[in-house]
């Protein structure tokens, strides 16, 4: 039995654990131990993350020849690490005050389901991440898929039952793609084996290569939500239950990337892929996922700020965010791969504290909606703090954890000679900003409505995980390089030359960084700032908000003196007619299409559970790719492949 | 009969500043608030057409150090130009408690003194001084821009003499000009500032800052308490 | 049509109206006299047929003798180049109480704004007027200022103090012999 | 041992220089404008009286303790970003940071004054904020990307490698002439001068950001534009004039930098917000790009 | 105000809230104020706010001489406070059928046109100035100040001339005024280009001033709009010479007029009537040496000068459009009635309140500007 067994089985254990004891109230205690346990199991392999050798779970499965089995890289142990971190803070969140509400609301057993998703969430990840060939893989991501969408299900609210039902539709789609990639895959390499196939794609040409990293890529790319498909994500992910927005925010959609690194970069390798030049254009493969990548920060971020509900305004920043990572791996430097994949990590810390902000926020006032927030800091002021340090993380501003992988992304894009890309890196960056201020601003700044006199900070439960985020967001941003020691390891395990880099940064000989000094000189200039404040003016009188500038005129307390919607009014004048909803326009079409089959099988079912309808609509749609798939196939070796698949369907 | 003269300010009073350097640098402050006078971007009536003049290419108040400010929160020198209507007094008055002292108040034209020529006109105020302390009176109809110019020397000089102590006499007497607020407005009248809370915040007060009318004015007031940063679980 | 035309056109016009009383001071100045209830049909006709789009003022007088007031409509017309004076008058009450009339908003647009005038300085309640309400006198609560039994001196003197203004200056003037030779209160004419 | 007390003479002198130099700059941007509206203007120690003024107030408002901490991070942040500005002799921690360290520095003071402002609960102050901001995303991309084509150029995003390199080769503004051109422009933009001025617009929102900021708090502003004046003039300087090899060629520069702006400002009417995007992301943005196809 | 005002209430969940445009802003003009909601950067609604400068001037007029009026009158609109004296003196002399001698009445024009000058120089600079840019102000205010010397030379007071009476103007010209006046045309001249390179046809303001605030020409009539605001929108009217009063029928000039109706089309209308006057001016500087006789009819002892019973409405074209003053005398030493009709009573209120709706935050100010707006007429 080696570590990973232990952790493999201690999760599904105590899944089943979980689901037994959800009606009870200590499954709320069981979760963080649960947790904590498996964080400790990590921590025992920590090794890999400084560049030990990978750990083999001793369990495998031998499905029509081909060996399944599972094993924790550094690039696995750095995800995984992540994971089960956020779904300790996120326990934690969920278990005290949180969860009294919640069951109030709900009922006991909602909230046993909620834990029961999320604990499902962690395991199916794990599996995911610990796959070693794509059998495997595929086994885990759907495992992720369904899980994720179990707990996407558990609102019962329309918007939430219409997003996830979206969510799933998508999610079968990817499921498809990469099922397809994979039985070709086969069929050009004889083999599953992420070994194997790194030999074998040596022999292959360079359409085969295309099509599959195109197949690969939009699997993949659907649960990341890259351009163009991005529009699942956010409403999905904002209507699951605070916490589990937290965790699904924080890690949920990064799998795809981890898939994306593990098939992309590690077995077909950049260079390989950087050389499929696409015809008539000065562009190649790499290219173009880079600027799917540079994309994918741009529209999202821009669709973020016209959002008027916190919770939206966060998940389409993580869209949005995601496209920073995959910009960076597809850098192919060891600079900018370090950035996209310490961003992973960075952007779990603050997301998983920006919706635990607003879950709070929602808490407390019940709302998220900007149009009824306003002037909360004086009533949550910690919650504030935790919001601001999260968004300077996300606005990528020193001394916080995001400006480091950001830092290094604009770093490898210079030296890498590419303007283009910096530049929409740069405006996703300024596009963040802009919307990180419309959030703290229209939710805890500006007038304090009367509904709101009396509200109380967060409880401690939910306050101590987000302010153990905070410090983790400041002290690897002011420390960089303890995160950078994982990425290092997690580099050379795909195969990238991993960054030169110490503690407060990277060096580098025109022009490096040194969080330590940077941060250090911040903090000497607000000490100044400080001193010049505090000491050099005299004493100043807190006053009430009626005592305000009007023109002269007497406020009132029937005056809304709160500019909050339009917030960018003077912008959209601008840029307003350049949202197109071209791709919702796509959307709507696939999505009547679908709707018109769920009809036509519920006719044949009589089912009211959509559930089950989609299952249904999903199956049939499978078993009709699969079968045209066959068609042309028929000479002789796809035949037995298709069989091996059906065979290791997880269902 | 409100007699307008010097008013008795007691200049002592909330001089324990609360910055240490300052009580060093006493008399460097003095000059510099002399040297640099914000006016308040506010025209209450027609005096107000001599200003432009003064602070334009002609005559320049720039090179004295005069320049004009849009809020009251960034502005010292709050100008009444001429007549001051009952409407546009409690505009005034809202104004100049939303000043940041030392603030000044300059009345000009004969209006703000007495009445002027509109002595007969059911809706201005006729003596300004009783609703707020005024530092510096420039009579005339309208006074010329350089009359308007001298004004503000004069106030200078004041400053930097240490006299221009006026503005603590509103919170020494809030009393006094609470009562003629009241005697015109109705005894319900409040300010969303907080006078009595600022005096005593800042060591101003005196035994005449309270009163009879302050009492009328704690048995009505809605009180307006800051909200206060607070941790509550 | 060219003035001529239009004049005489005005001049049939108002010959149709009953109780009307026209008198052409000069080339450009019409004034006529149409009792209260005909005056909505004279705005409308000279608005509509003669070409006085212009209202240029509704003028106010108070007649407490007669217990009237008299509202004077100044017209204007672009094409006619005249100006055209309808007086009219209706009673008058007492300043506690409102006098009515009708407005004439729908025919003139500028009406509201004067008929808001008159209401708060008169105490002249426009019907169907669309701004019946306080506007330049919003924190006045006294009586309709404007009506002649209003004495505002009087209001003046019980509300307001003086600023006595007596000086060195003016003492030795006065000790000499000089000084203002009339004090305001004997030169109240 | 050496070195850390010349690093703490650099942390302490670095912000005072600035500070001066912007005091200067300050009354520079007063008298020209005196000087194009044909008047004397303010006499040689205004701005000087104008901050001591301001920090000696008697009483000033706070609205909160966001109020209080936004004005120290303006400060704070312009504090530290001067210390990212090597100037003759000194070179702080540029090192340590270079120009995209810089670039995010000195967004800090913006962030932290927008928090300030907010809490301020008025809505003039809001919709500044909010039109800064834009401002901010206007002239912040031919901005990044000027100095995207000036790293690419020099090899290296340390404004200490740069200087140096020009003063081994040439200006930067004779080997890039369009970026140099492009950066002007943003330049106009980052200081906030007409036609770029639409977040202050007095006539509009009564002064945006600083309508609720009295005393110090009003104070902290005024030190603030003393260190953007200086913190725009060092950077162009840095970027495309060779920096400074001695104090005298180096104020010299800066100053002739930052007086263009000024000169410029006083004849313009401002743009709308969504007019001045447009300008920013039309031409600086071409000429930038144009530039940088030359860089590359 | 009243407690009750700051009893917390719900505020309703709309997305709309409140902006105060004045009384203490730099976005109005004088002492008033001008209430928004907005919904973003829209205007969903605008309310104007007046009586802020209320002295209850028809009132005081009723206590007083007919002639001690005239000390009042002119602090109706003190940027152009000449009209005002002249349409109160023309009613008085149309009740009691006086006729103001021929040079009179030149000199009044003289003062009524080097006024418009004035009053328009101050508006460039204030209508700039909410754009943004203050150059303009300093320059219109400088230039300003010469004429205001010119009036104070004339009259005795800068702002406040209470040159003319009844009857005609207070004195002669006193000598060499006419070549100072003259050489003060030719500096205005000389400084047309400056105006136009700085502000009329700036770009950057050309762009800001162009298609905001539009008003077409049904709408202006049906709103009352008069003057150059009117002009802007194409209509050529003006009472100088539609109405003609004093000597407008013998002075050649032209009625300059623009189409567009915006905000640009109107300050245009402006600077292209700063010269007309201009024009009539240097005809007055060359015909008023020929014009011999008396400046003013006699009148009564002024202190016990009861006018004869009667009533009048007389209008004058001032620089903000049509100002009228409507007297009633009933034969006594006092006026009766004064109704004054302010040029800017339509401007300021109803045409403002309706033109703001649907514009944008950045353009109210100068939409106020422009129609050039003077709330003390709208007081009184």
């Amino acid at each position: 039995m080696s570590v990973l067994d232990d952790l493999l089985l201690f999760t599904a254990l105590a899944s089943v654990a979980i689901i037994v004891v959800r009606r009870f109230a200590s499954v709320s205690k069981l979760s963080v131990i649960v947790y904590a346990l498996a964080t400790v199991l990590l921590v025992k392999m920590s090794a890999l993350g400084y560049g030990g050798e990978p750990i083999y779970s001793s369990f495998t499965l031998n499905v029509l020849g081909q060996n399944l089995y599972w094993r924790f890289d550094s690039l696995s142990w750095f995800f995984a690490l992540i994971t089960v971190v956020i779904a300790l803070f996120t326990s934690v969140f969920m278990s005290g005050a949180w969860a009294e509400k919640y069951c109030q609301e709900h009922s006991t057993e909602a909230y046993g389901l909620l834990q029961a998703a999320l604990v499902l969430n962690v395991l199916s990840m794990l599996v995911l991440l610990a796959s070693g060939d794509l059998l495997s893989l595929f086994i885990g991501w759907e495992l992720v898929s369904w899980a994720s969408f179990m707990m996407m299900f558990l609102n019962q609210d329309k918007v939430a039952r219409k997003a996830a039902i979206k969510y799933i539709v998508y999610a079968m789609a990817a499921a498809m793609s990469i099922l397809m990639a994979i039985a070709m895959t086969y069929s050009m390499t004889g083999s599953l084996d992420y070994v194997q196939i790194m030999q074998a794609v040596a022999h292959l040409s360079n359409t085969q290569i295309a099509l599959l990293v195109t197949l690969y890529g939009v699997g993949f790319g659907i649960k990341m939500g890259v351009i163009p498909f991005h529009l699942w994500q956010a409403a999905a992910y904002a209507e699951t239950p605070g916490p589990g927005a937290v965790f699904m925010g924080a890690i949920s959609a990064r799998m795809g990337l981890y898939a994306l690194i593990v098939i992309v970069v590690q077995i077909f390798s950049l260079t390989r892929v950087a050389a499929i030049e696409i015809p008539y254009t000065f562009l190649n493969m790499q290219n173009i996922l880079a600027w799917v990548g540079a994309l994918t920060t741009i529209i999202p971020t821009y669709i973020a700020l016209k959002q008027n509900d916190a919770r939206y305004l966060l998940a389409w920043h993580g869209v949005g965010q995601g496209g920073y990572m995959l910009l960076g791996v597809m850098i192919a430097d060891s600079i900018g791969t370090a950035g996209g994949i310490m961003h992973v990590f960075n952007y779990a810390t603050y997301q998983a504290a920006l919706f635990m902000a607003v879950t709070a926020v929602m808490f407390r006032t019940g709302t998220s909606n900007f149009s009824k927030l306003g002037g909360l800091v004086t009533q949550m002021p910690l919650t504030f703090m935790v919001m601001v340090v999260s968004i300077i993380g996300l606005a990528g501003i020193p001394p916080m954890n995001g400006f480091v992988s950001k830092w290094l992304v604009y770093r490898a894009l210079l030296l890498d000679g590419e303007p283009l890309l910096f530049v929409a890196a740069v405006i996703g960056t300024l596009g963040t900003i802009l919307s990180v201020y419309k959030l703290v601003h229209n939710t805890f700044l500006g007038q304090l409505r009367l509904e709101h006199q009396d509200v109380k900070e967060a409880p401690l439960s939910m306050l101590l995980p987000m302010l153990g985020l905070v410090l983790i967001i400041f002290g690897t941003g002011v420390m960089p390089g303890v995160v950078l020691d994982w990425v290092a390891a997690a580099q050379n395990a795909v195969g990238i030359a991993p960054i030169t880099h110490n503690l407060g940064g990277i060096e580098l000989a025109q022009g490096g960084l040194d969080m330590i000094w940077v941060t250090g000189v911040m903090f000497y200039g607000f000490a100044v700032g400080a001193i010049v404040f505090y000491f050099l003016g005299g004493k100043s009188k807190h006053i009430h908000q009626f005592d305000n500038y009007a023109g002269g005129h007497f406020l009132t307390s029937k005056v809304r003196y709160h500019y909050s919607n339009h917030f960018y009014a003077g912008l959209m004048h601008l840029i307003g007619g350049w949202y197109k909803d071209f791709f919702k326009k796509l959307e709507q079409a696939l999505v009547s299409l679908v709707s018109f089959l769920s009809q036509l099988s519920e006719n044949f079912y009589r089912s009211a559970q959509p559930a089950v309808l989609v299952a249904a609509v999903a199956f049939i749609a499978l078993w009709f790719i699969m079968s045209s798939f066959s068609m042309p196939a028929d000479t002789g070796t796809v035949a037995p492949i298709t069989q091996g698949i059906q065979g290791g369907l997880p269902k | 009969m409100s007699k307008i003269g010097n008013i008795p300010v007691n200049a002592q009073a909330g001089k324990k500043r609360t910055n240490p350097l300052a009580g060093v640098f006493d008399e460097l402050v003095q000059f510099c608030q002399s040297r640099s006078m914000f006016m308040l971007h506010y025209c209450t009536g027609c005096g107000a057409i001599e200003l432009p003049p003064a602070m334009t290419s002609r005559f320049d108040m720039e090179r004295l150090g005069i320049q004009p400010m849009v809020t009251p929160r960034q502005a010292d020198i709050l100008l009444v130009t001429g007549y001051v209507s009952v409407k546009t007094l409690k505009r005034v008055i809202l104004t100049y408690e939303q000043m940041q002292s030392p603030k000044y108040v300059i009345g000009i034209c004969s209006c703000t003194v007495n009445g002027g020529m509109y002595w007969q006109s059911y809706a201005t105020a006729k003596v300004l001084n009783e609703y707020l302390p005024v530092d510096v009176y420039i009579a005339g109809c309208m006074p010329r821009p350089e009359a308007v110019i001298e004004g503000m020397r004069r106030l200078m000089r004041n400053i930097e003499e240490g006299k221009g102590h006026a503005w603590k006499d509103y919170f020494q007497r809030y009393d006094y000009y609470l009562g003629n607020q009241q005697h015109l407005f109705g005894d319900d009248w409040q300010t969303p500032t907080d006078i009595i809370g600022e005096a005593r915040h800042y060591g101003l007060e005196t035994e005449q800052t309270y009163g009879e009318h302050t009492r009328i004015l704690e048995q009505h007031q809605q009180p307006l308490e800051p909200h206060k940063m607070r941790i509550k679980f | 049509m060219n003035c001529e035309e239009i004049n005489l056109w005005l001049d049939t016009l108002l010959a149709e109206i009953e109780e009307i009383e026209v008198t052409r001071k000069s080339e450009r100045r019409v004034r006529v006299d149409v009792p209260a209830s005909s005056l909505p049909a004279l705005l409308e006709l000279l608005k509509g047929k003669a070409s006085y789009v212009h209202l240029s003022a509704i003028s106010c007088v108070d007649w407490p003798d007669d217990e009237e007031f008299e509202l004077v409509y100044h017209c204007w017309s672009y094409e006619a180049k005249s100006l055209l004076s309808a007086h009219t008058r209706i009673p008058r009450n007492s300043a506690q109480e409102f006098a009515h009339y009708v407005s004439v908003y729908d025919i003139y647009k500028p009406a509201a704004f004067f008929e808001r005038d008159i209401y708060e300085m008169y105490g002249i309640y426009f019907e169907s007027s669309p701004y019946m309400e306080k506007f330049i006198l919003t924190e006045w609560n006294g009586p309709p200022p404007m009506r002649k039994d209003f004495d505002a001196e009087q209001y003046v003197n019980d509300t307001f103090n003086w600023a006595d203004y007596h000086p060195q200056w003016l003492q030795e003037l006065e000790e000499d012999g000089g000084g203002i030779a009339v004090r305001p209160e004997d030169i109240r004419l | 041992m050496s070195t850390i007390t010349e690093l703490l003479t650099e942390l302490f002198l670095m912000p005072l220089i600035a500070f001066m130099v912007g005091l200067a700059m300050v009354l520079m941007l007063r008298k020209i404008g005196a000087r194009l509206q044909r008047r004397v203007g303010p006499p040689l120690l205004q701005p000087i009286f104008d901050i001591v003024k301001l920090y000696g107030k008697d009483t000033q408002v706070s609205h909160g303790l966001i109020h209080d901490i936004g004005l120290v991070m303006a400060v704070g942040g312009y504090v530290a970003a001067e210390i990212f500005l090597p100037v003759p002799g000194m070179d702080g921690i540029a090192d340590k940071g270079g120009i995209i360290t810089l670039s995010y520095v000195m967004m800090v003071p913006s962030l932290g004054l927008a928090l300030g402002v907010g809490q301020c609960a008025n809505p003039n102050g809001s919709i500044g904020i909010s039109r800064a901001l834009t401002a901010m995303l206007a002239y912040d991309i031919p901005f990044i990307i000027v100095v995207f084509g000036v790293a690419a150029h020099y090899q290296s995003t340390s404004l200490v490698g740069m200087i140096e390199y020009q003063q081994a080769h040439q200006w930067g503004i004779f080997e890039m002439p369009l970026l140099a051109a492009a950066g002007l422009f943003a330049l106009q933009g980052m200081m906030g001068k007409q036609p770029f001025e639409i977040y202050v617009a007095p006539a509009e929102i009564a002064t945006g950001p600083m309508v609720e900021m009295s005393g110090k708090y009003m104070g902290g502003l005024f030190v603030m534009q003393t260190f953007q004046l200086y913190t725009a003039g060092v950077l162009y300087t840095s970027l495309f004039l060779g920096g400074g090899s001695n104090w005298f060629e180096f104020l010299l520069k800066i100053f002739v930098v930052v007086a263009i702006p000024m000169s410029v400002a006083f004849v313009f009417p401002r743009y709308r917000t969504e007019d001045m995007v447009r300008i920013m992301w039309k031409w600086p943005v071409m000429a930038a790009l144009i530039g940088i196809a030359f860089v590359l | 105000m009243r407690p009750e005002n700051y009893q917390l209430v719900a505020l309703p969940n709309s997305d709309e809230y409140e902006l105060f445009i004045g009384p203490n802003h730099p976005g109005i003009e004088g002492n008033y104020a001008f209430k928004l909601k907005l919904d973003g950067d829209r205007v969903i609604s605008g309310k104007a706010d007046a009586g802020y400068l209320h002295r209850g001037f028809e009132k005081l007029m009723e206590g007083r001489l007919w002639i001690q009026n005239l000390a009042i009158v002119p602090r109706i609109c003190v940027p152009d406070p000449v009209p005002m004296e002249v349409v109160y003196s023309l009613t008085v002399e149309d009740i009691e059928k006086m006729e103001v001698p021929l040079r009179g009445q030149w000199i009044r024009v003289m003062q009524l046109e080097l006024s418009r000058i004035a009053s328009h120089l101050f508006t460039f600079g204030g209508h700039a100035a909410t754009t943004g840019m203050y150059t303009p102000s300093y320059w219109g205010v400088a230039d300003r100040d010469l004429a205001l010397d010119l009036f104070e030379e004339l009259t005795g007071g800068r702002v406040y001339h209470i040159y003319n009476i009844p009857g005609g103007v207070r004195r002669d010209i006193p000598n060499g005024f006419l070549d100072r006046l003259s050489d003060y045309l030719d500096y205005l001249e000389t400084r047309q280009n400056d105006y136009d390179n700085l502000l009329f046809t700036n770009q950057v303001f050309v762009k800001r001033a162009r298609n905001v605030g539009v008003i077409n020409q049904e709408q202006a009539l049906e709103w009352g709009v008069t003057g150059p605001n009117l002009r802007a929108t194409g209509l050529a009217f003006d009472v100088r010479r539609d109405d003609p009063y004093l000597i407008y029928n013998e002075l050649d000039f032209e009625i300059p007029t623009q189409t567009a109706g915006d905000c640009l089309a109107r300050i245009l209308v402006r600077r292209d009537e700063l010269f007309q006057s201009v024009r009539i001016l240097r005809q007055i500087i060359k015909h008023l040496p020929s014009v011999k006789g008396p400046v003013r009819a006699p009148i009564p002892n002024p202190l016990a000068w009861n006018v004869s019973m009667g009533e009048s409405y007389c209008r004058v074209e001032s620089s903000k459009g049509e100002l009228a003053y409507y007297t009633v005398s009933d034969g006594g030493p006092k006026p009766y009635r004064v109704h004054v009709r302010g040029a800017s009573s339509m401007h300021a209120v109803q045409v403002l309140e309706n033109m703001a709706v649907g514009q944008r935050i950045e353009d109210i100010a100068q939409i106020m500007f422009s129609l050039d707006a003077c709330p003390p007429e709208v007081d009184r």
